[in-house]
């Protein structure tokens, strides 16, 4: 068995090697490690590498065949590359692209809009700021823009993925 | 005496509040929302009415729900929370009306300090300290002038009407004067329809500092020391601990007792809070009042070893308070984290979601407020508070060490939470030893923000990780598919059958 | 310093110990049996061994395995928790010689405390009150009648050999001493092959009280007050509370100093419990000492403030007692009770098993010491212990008042449990009195085995559950075959089905 | 639909009258109750009834079709009796029987063997207590019996499962 894994934007070469019970010999990128490894709990694994108890938990990403994977300190992003998810990729767009609408998932209450219609932003750059669930939060762009429109005002109350603001 | 309590809120501070009516055995009535029908503080109360759809002006904050609830239910009193309507006077005054007793304070004690300008000038009546300028708009440039060469530079000239930082402005020095009086003035009737403008000391730095209060109906007022505040991210609290490291015994004698007298003179009754701010030299002044019980309220419950919510409820009850204030003390260290459900690294926006997997801290010293279980979806329509996380030292070093070690094995999953930056924040040198103020959070971002290192090896045991759970995810697939299924269903499982091949 | 601790044992006391460990900033090493791969300690430590299959005498009683795991791990101290090796002389030396901190006393206090006469011999000499009698074998029957008008009856006759109860005899009369003498010594030889026989007063229902001791390596013991331990079940402490509700001020201090001169008298480095019993006059005498840190110690810990744990360390590691006897005080009440996987309504009998959902009890007041997590197995090879639920409260109503809360909400689903038996103990006059001794659970076992009442409804309600989730169940299994499918399955499935039809 | 569902020894009617979402009448023995009804948690039910809410905790029982339920205070063994469970029941022998053998289903030490071969036992005495995972247990007997063969002695270290006394 072996698996190509992206592991926060680079990609390593998984493969199981041989396993006894709890006991895996995996390489990553030709390198082995010899682990004993059990799921304790849903989507949790204790994992002893010579000697070191590592307690990693995985929590299913947005997409399909993506984690989030938590180590002790550490947090990660990890896609398993299969062949479909290779073509998937080849064609897909740009992912550091921003959605031509600037929505909130949550209902709210718009604090302030930092632009207007025909505005250019450069990325980065805050365009509005929504209360929702009590908290305050910017929403930026990614990608230097221009605003397109602006459809609403400081203090209106907006629904969850309500269109605020469209962009290029 | 109370014999049935119906709690008007929801989440960690709703069953914080019944748990203490289970201690004293009164009965607890949860309201619940649409979207909280599986809230925990419905299921932890001993009866539950719904009250409304989902957002909190068709439910929480409707006074005429609540009011209904609590009359099916015989609940003789109603205990507010904090949020939602625990400090709105036409809710005290309606339950007065309905004869269900508000555990809070009357509704004119909750207008008096709900107004900025009326709190300053009561407070100014009865000789606290408020931060020095004016309560009365300036009345000509010359009259600017004069007021703020006497309150001294810099100060802060603010809009009367003023809110969310529009129609300020900080003035340092003194050719700016005029210049940014006529920036205000035009700002704020902009903005508010309405140019009058007054005059406040500038504090650069302060800390914030705020003091417990308990009043009884019998006139009998004490404090409860302090909480030291002062880590704040956009003006929100996100650690608070006490004793304050800034405070000195001479001091805080001497604060607790303007508290004291503060509460006198709101004519206040029930649990309270007399919010300061500091500056470096342990010039206090007066800020506001929060008329009701604070998040941070624990950490005092911890060093001074009362159950303020008890306390609350006698006082409602109107008996006299139990405690003296020479009967009080501070034993130890408190800390309290506040964990969220939000994204730290996506500018802490809320981050709403399903619980898939929680492990709480516990052990010697701590105390965990939550609300939250597994499978819980938390919703998007509420704060997104998910616990506070409460450690108790024999001195501040061992509270901070204990708190670490609570951050460290506290684990959610399903959604982001401030847990990682928490723990950052109890490593920042600042903040171990003490020194920080409200730019805490600003002056140390780059630590905050940092990312952790890892030893090398935690990359490579977290792909490991994905890679065998991948596989017995595919496996399960398949061994669901009995043997004489697999060619019906070729088209939908050949795909990843094909993988295992690889 | 120490900087890295091995922790020969398991369940809720490894993990209470790696905590502090991890407060301290020192490394945790996790030794672990077969049966315990998946337990909580292994996932919590820095570092895990395996040492044996699942049999303790196997694995956590190997002490070459132990040392084993140390040398490897790089370990230079090792915690043994209580049971397993903790009171083992033998251990003790052996890590002394392999130059590794045995975290516990010597091997000569293990020894001179874990003989029964030799610990009586060593208490009496330092003048600490004995269960009167004598330490030598009666001489002939004269010498007994002798010795017994001495002591004065009732008193017990014991097998000097003796252990579970064989060989004993308790005599009230006078006309029963010799008959009674003749029996002991008849089933002494019988089971022992010794027929040597001592006398011990007989203190009926008397008082289970220890205090807890710390001593340094300088010379310097402290202790940290009583525990009152008198609710037993066949001799098993099932609740421990401090303050004990018996105690008087004058009775504290004296017994505390007895305390501390029996510390010194064992020649004791670390934390220890000097066992006392006591009769209704507040007599007492010292029943044993326990050279190793208490189950029921976090009772201690959290009226006097200290952390026993890190002490323990500290002490170890040649530090000197941060804390003099004038510096500790009793704050408030604390209670704690033994949450066991047992059945109460079949003799307690133990009941390992799978944790299918645990709600653990916080909040105010609350600590919670435990291990389960949902989804792990109790293994059949230890003690059931499933966690310590620890309550403090400003006085002792409100302790008892918390502990019933606490209870209330815990719940864990998979394995039966005490808890049901321990809310019942709370509600018991005698207890809620504080008048009770070692006979409690005898004298009020129709109050705490009586059957819970129920409302009414009670029984209706969990029958509808029953019907819901039953219909749910069939619905899911009938939605898992595809329409497809039903055909083929029609054998397996057809049953199902018929039933959703009634 | 309707099932017959045994509680604690009697059996009582349940039938769904309506449901609408959460809220379902349902009458047990002819009784109707309105109740909202809700799976909080895996096998743990939330249900307002007059608007006292309980929480209710389902462990499926160690039979098929058993439950053992918790409501507030009481925990209650519950049993559907569908057409299956009934034909199963009437062919069943009497369920207060004892086992011919005794055995304890953890291994542990011998405390004390309280009979020997030959001896008469009456319902509810203990003829064996047994020391396992630290606690001491004693095991009783259901009916009056006869002691057919005792297989340990005091002391003895024995195995989960491992038979110990063979009883009439």
């Amino acid at each position: 068995m072996s698996l190509e894994i992206n592991i926060d934007g680079s990609s390593s070469v998984v493969k199981l090697i041989t396993q006894d019970g709890n006991n895996y010999k995996i390489s990553v990128n030709d390198e082995d490690y010899d682990v004993d490894l059990v799921e304790v709990e849903k989507g949790v694994y204790s994992i002893l590498y010579n000697n070191k108890s590592y307690n990693v938990e995985l929590t299913p990403g947005n997409k399909p065949k993506t984690y989030t994977i938590n180590t002790l300190y550490n947090s990660y992003d990890i896609g398993i590359l299969d062949a479909e998810a290779k073509y998937m990729k080849n064609r897909k767009s740009d992912d550091l692209d921003d959605d031509s609408t600037i929505s909130s998932p949550m209902p709210g209450k718009v604090v302030r809009v930092l632009v207007k219609k025909g505005d250019s932003v450069k990325a980065g750059e805050t365009v509005i700021i929504i209360s929702a669930m009590k908290m305050e939060s910017e929403y930026k762009i990614k990608k230097d823009r221009k605003i397109i429109e602006v459809l609403v005002n400081d203090g209106d109350t907006i629904d969850g993925n309500q269109p605020l603001i469209i962009i290029e | 005496m109370i014999k049935k309590v119906l709690i008007a809120n929801r989440g960690e501070i709703a069953i914080r509040i019944m748990r203490t009516c289970r201690e004293m055995g009164i009965l607890s009535v949860a309201v619940y929302s649409d979207a909280d029908r599986k809230s925990m503080h419905v299921r932890y109360a001993d009866e539950a009415y719904h009250i409304g759809p989902s957002p909190s002006n068709e439910s929480y904050l409707v006074i005429e729900n609540i009011i209904d609830a609590a009359k099916k239910s015989g609940a003789d009193a109603i205990h507010p929370g904090y949020g939602f309507l625990s400090e709105n006077a036409e809710f005290s005054d309606r339950c007065k009306e309905e004869g269900i007793k508000f555990i809070g304070p009357s509704s004119e004690s909750i207008s008096k300090m709900g107004d900025k300008i009326t709190a300053r000038r009561t407070m100014m009546a009865a000789n606290v300290p408020v931060v020095p300028g004016t309560t009365d708009p300036l009345t000509s440039e010359e009259d600017a002038l004069k007021v703020i060469k006497k309150v001294g530079l810099p100060v802060m000239l603010k809009a009367s009407s003023g809110g969310g930082g529009k129609g300020m402005r900080l003035v340092t020095k003194e050719e700016d004067i005029l210049p940014s009086l006529r920036a205000a003035k035009s700002e704020s009737m902009a903005s508010f329809g309405d140019d009058a403008v007054y005059v406040e000391k500038f504090i650069s730095s302060p800390h914030h500092i705020e003091f417990q209060v308990l009043a009884d109906s019998h006139g009998n007022v004490i404090h409860l020391f302090e909480r030291e505040c002062s880590v704040q991210r956009r003006h929100q609290k996100v650690i608070e601990e006490t004793p304050s490291p800034l405070m000195t015994p001479k001091v805080r004698n001497e604060m607790g007792e303007v508290a004291v007298a503060a509460t006198k003179a709101a004519n206040y009754q029930g649990a309270g809070t007399i919010e300061f701010i500091m500056d470096d030299n342990l010039n206090y002044y007066f800020l506001e009042m929060n008329t009701r019980l604070q998040v941070e309220h624990p950490i005092t419950e911890r060093v001074v070893g009362i159950d303020l919510v008890k306390e609350q409820i006698r006082i409602a009850d109107g008996q006299k308070l139990k405690y003296k204030q020479e009967d009080l003390s501070q034993n130890g260290h408190a800390i309290e984290c506040r964990i969220y459900a939000e994204d730290p690294d996506n500018n802490f926006m809320p981050s709403p979601g399903t619980i898939l997997h929680i492990t709480e801290p516990l052990g010697l010293g701590v105390r965990h407020d939550g609300y939250v279980y597994e499978g819980y979806e938390i919703p998007i329509y509420y704060d997104p508070l998910i616990s506070k996380l409460i450690v108790w030292g024999i001195d501040r070093d061992e509270a901070i060490q204990r708190m670490k070690r609570a951050l460290f094995a506290y684990k959610i999953m399903g959604v982001k939470t401030g847990i990682k930056f928490l723990e950052k924040i109890m490593n920042t040198p600042d903040f171990v030893e003490g020194k920080y103020n409200t730019q805490f959070i600003e002056k140390n971002k780059d630590i905050l923000m940092e990312e952790n290192k890892c030893d090398g090896d935690c990359k490579a045991i977290a792909t490991i990780a994905a890679f065998i759970d991948y596989q017995n995810r595919l496996k399960k697939v398949k061994d669901r598919i009995h043997p004489d299924d697999v060619n019906n269903n070729w088209k939908a499982f050949g795909r990843k059958r094909n993988i295992t091949r690889l």
